[in-house]
């Protein structure tokens, strides 16, 4: 993440009139620069900037038939930020008739030929109503598996050509050794997600386990899941305060402690409002990425906008 | 977040869903059950006839289980498939399914580690059990319906009768010569969703703990758990009661 | 209770189209005695009939002076019955520089003296608007401790004044023991209201103590108080099995087990959908009186409408 | 239900959020901070500026303490009156609060059993003790302003401060000659609510833990704790260091 906060308090005067959050619709023909600054400003909160992780609208396949809805969706929670998963991206191979290896070759290929404007194309979808993809999310624990460098390479650029400053994925501490050069090379940082695993020496889960990880390359950022790390018992506060100059963002939901289930905002371990407030007052560039699993009945939209608006009266 | 291959999973529940017919043609809002409250219909399907089992659902999808199990038991990513565990099929009213609920389980080969519920109260466990038995009825008595009658086995179908059956039924009494009374197919049909047992439940105390009350529950749990094998067979096998 | 589930059912013939709930404020004019047989009518589900604690209204102070917002409240609500606790009907003696004791004695003086209009006028008041006075609740178990029979005689009087079946009390057993010969002089029954003490012999909460309690007469009803048998971990379905014929109403409310705390509906452990259609279906005259005491945001009219809406689609 | 004088008692509490301006005239639409959602503002009190506290108030009405122990820590018919309990003013970020809300607490002669709320997490724990405390400091404070200033025991005062004061002061250090720079009215005022603390608060890293955040927590907890005639030794004996 480059743009510092003062650019952000910039961007802000031009943005802060959009950020009432519903109905930036009409707007798809306003010129992308305008937009496309604006963008991250519409979600910006007292210095804070919020963006989303696309999986909360659990009741919206991800697939890139669904990426409009989902970009409307966006804009009806009013986010000027996204965290672009591979699924909206890339085409599905998994049909039926057609074996796992068999959709998983199809894959590979498809990534190692598509030509850049295929990306171009959907980062100017998003650049025309003012969203930012700030990383482009891929699941490197499976593709690491049978991906060839070559893959590895295709899958930064891609991110690169959606405008991404970083890749993420979900990692284990060997897949990361192994992806330690790559992200220098396209001039991009990879974020290290962690999960709430416990027991294998190689999951990303404690804070140990990130300084190991983050060790192995200067382009590695932590993308911290508080979810996750609450569950595992980690200490979220004093995370941020050691570590802060190497977070990319925090993916901000609640979880209890104890390897426990995921809450709505405010019911659980992870002391966000604390969190939000640190990132404010220290006037971090630390994007706090929008995330839950909490079960609902209520639409994904719905549920997005009450997290986000328990985040607004945190930093009211 | 688990995302293996979730895009592919999802748009296979989103089929399955509407396949089973329970995707609202209407939005939340014209069902008065559902009237000022934010139920997305769309999403979990419309409100169940039977108030118990939809509370059931909701339960399960309030708890969090549908964000990795499915809203109707078709997993996403690296969750256990409720639909086919052997754990949920010897459960009975909560009393598998709630302690692993409570403490949580550890990571397998191929599964997620799955977090702890330890505060959710009795009756919610009640409540979701309920949901996943009945789910997982409805699915199995649609594949088992669809699925191809092969000649089955008698003398496992006497087998499994034995095991299965015989604290109810006997081919010597109330089934006695039911292989002449009905082909083939429509013994499938009466093993698999039994006449006798329709089904209208009713809190009067006096069916409470009646025996069509006890045979309905008795059956559901059969069914939930039978094989493609186990029907055929057991038809065969009382095919030759005569 | 003397209204059968037959005359539920005539009455709901005429009642039903009123059952929408909101916006019967408009009825304040139509004759009493039609709008008072309609009124019960007005909560009447699927056979089973609802009213209301109006102690839920916890933002809605109960004194005499608010009658009036605690009748639009209940209107609000749809509600045609209620449970009246005696502070919506007596003054408040309890003012700043008088001693608790003599507050006591002015109550006791007023309870002793007040004329039967002023019971019937507030009898008018409910009636007029298509509100059924089932129960009247009074504490007995402070009054006891130093009221003479005539005190209890008057308490009686009131309710059966203000159109009430029977009173209602929390109790004690020894108190229950000492109330025995009232209602029947009164042609009223003494709903017995439980609480989840566990460990006082004298407390009512268990089927046992309720067994007991109930011996002392035949006027006595149970009034089971869902909640607190609950967190008794009593058998609510159980009870209403094997005492239906004793049971004056239920308190319809949720809570967990092991004296756990008050949930939502559907959040705890009292079995609230298998008690409704328990009622429904065995064609029971027990009403459903809702109370809650869980906490909650909201304002006490939509807390209640969220927890009728609860009972009504639980019997859809 | 307690009903014991519930009336009275009601009143008293809507009198004293009405006394204490808490009371919002406008309503809870009008507060962009509270836009979409239920909050019973009215009854509540607006949305106070610190996000922390109003979230402990809202952890603390939601789990249900303010059902019996009022919003404002006003009881309503026999529950503990919080504001006045030693137990509470023990408590450090719940270190005492907790283990009682988890466990419940069983009836005395004066007060109604407290159910268990043992499925709280350790968060909510925390929110709720921070409202409680915040709670008690606001109403301490009011109380001890409003109290008149009676001379006080300055050996007392001496006793006092050498037990809850000499870890941070010393009148032969900071508070030397304090007696002379200011008059009884003025100490007092400085013990309740020390000008050097004021009440912003910050997550910056260099300050959670700096001595002004301490400060801060460490006075909040005295107030809370003061009684009348503590104030009164304390100005006196502070007003003897000259």
């Amino acid at each position: 993440m480059n743009v510092t906060r003062r650019e952000f308090g910039k961007l802000a005067l031009g943005g802060l009139s959009s950020a009432v959050g519903i109905s930036s619709l009409g707007s798809r023909d306003a010129s992308a620069a305008t937009t496309a600054t604006a963008g991250a400003n519409r979600s910006l909160i007292e210095g804070v900037q919020f963006g989303l992780q696309p999986y909360c609208y659990h009741d919206l396949p991800m697939t890139r038939e669904n990426r409009p809805l989902l970009i409307e969706r966006l804009l009806a929670n009013g986010m000027g930020m996204v965290e672009l998963m591979s699924p909206w991206v890339e085409p599905n191979f998994r049909t039926p008739g057609v074996t796992p290896e068999q959709a998983r070759e199809k894959l590979r290929q498809w990534r190692l030929n598509v030509a850049p404007d295929y990306y171009l194309a959907i980062k100017k979808e998003f650049d025309d109503v003012g969203i930012t993809v700030f990383t482009y999310y891929v699941d490197f624990r499976t593709s690491l598996r049978d991906s060839s460098d070559a893959e590895v390479d295709a899958l930064f650029r891609a991110g690169q050509t959606l405008g991404a400053k970083g890749c993420v994925g979900s990692m284990w501490l060997s897949a990361a050794q192994r992806l330690a050069s790559f992200p220098g090379k396209h001039g991009m940082f990879l974020g290290l997600h962690n999960h709430a695993n416990l027991s294998d020496p190689d999951a990303l889960s404690s804070e140990e386990s990130f300084i190991k990880a983050l060790s192995y390359s200067p382009d590695f950022k932590a993308v911290l899941d508080v979810r996750h790390f609450v569950a595992a018992n980690g200490d979220c506060l004093g995370f941020l305060e050691r570590h802060h100059s190497r977070v990319a963002s925090v993916h901000l939901g609640d979880r209890r402690r104890n390897n426990g289930r995921s809450t709505p905002f405010g019911e659980g371990d992870a002391p966000l409002i604390e969190i939000l407030r640190m990132i404010r007052d220290n006037q971090w560039s630390i994007p706090a990425i929008i995330e839950f699993e909490h079960g609902t009945l209520r639409s994904g939209v719905e549920e997005v906008q009450l997290m986000f608006d328990y985040c607004k009266r945190a930093l009211a | 977040m688990k995302r293996t291959n979730a895009d592919s999973l999802r748009r296979l529940v989103l089929c399955c869903i509407g396949s089973l017919g329970l995707l609202a043609t209407s939005g939340a809002g014209a069902d008065p059950s559902t009237a000022g409250r934010s139920y997305n219909a769309e999403f979990l399907g419309p409100v169940l006839d039977d108030s118990l089992i939809q509370h059931g659902k909701e339960t399960y999808v309030v708890a969090g289980c549908a964000y990795c199990h499915g809203v109707n038991l078709q997993p996403l990513g690296e969750a256990a498939d409720l639909m086919r565990s052997p754990m949920v099929g010897a459960d009975d009213n909560g009393n598998v399914i709630g302690p692993v609920v409570r403490a949580g389980f550890p990571q397998t080969l191929s599964l997620s580690p799955m977090p702890q519920y330890s505060d959710l109260s009795e009756q919610q466990i009640i409540a979701i059990a309920r949901w996943i038995h009945y789910a997982r009825q409805q699915g199995r008595y649609k594949e088992l319906v669809a699925a191809p009658d092969r000649r089955g086995d008698a003398a496992a179908g006497r087998d499994y009768f034995a095991r299965a059956c015989s604290a109810c039924h006997s081919t010597e009494r109330d089934l006695a010569r039911i292989g002449r009374t009905y082909d083939r197919q429509k013994l499938r049909a009466q093993i698999l969703a039994p006449d006798a047992l329709n089904r209208q439940t009713s809190f009067k105390v006096d069916r409470r703990g009646d025996a069509k009350s006890l045979g309905r529950q008795r059956h559901g749990a059969l069914l939930e758990n039978y094989s493609k094998e186990d029907v055929s067979n057991l038809v065969s096998y009382l095919q030759s009661a005569r």
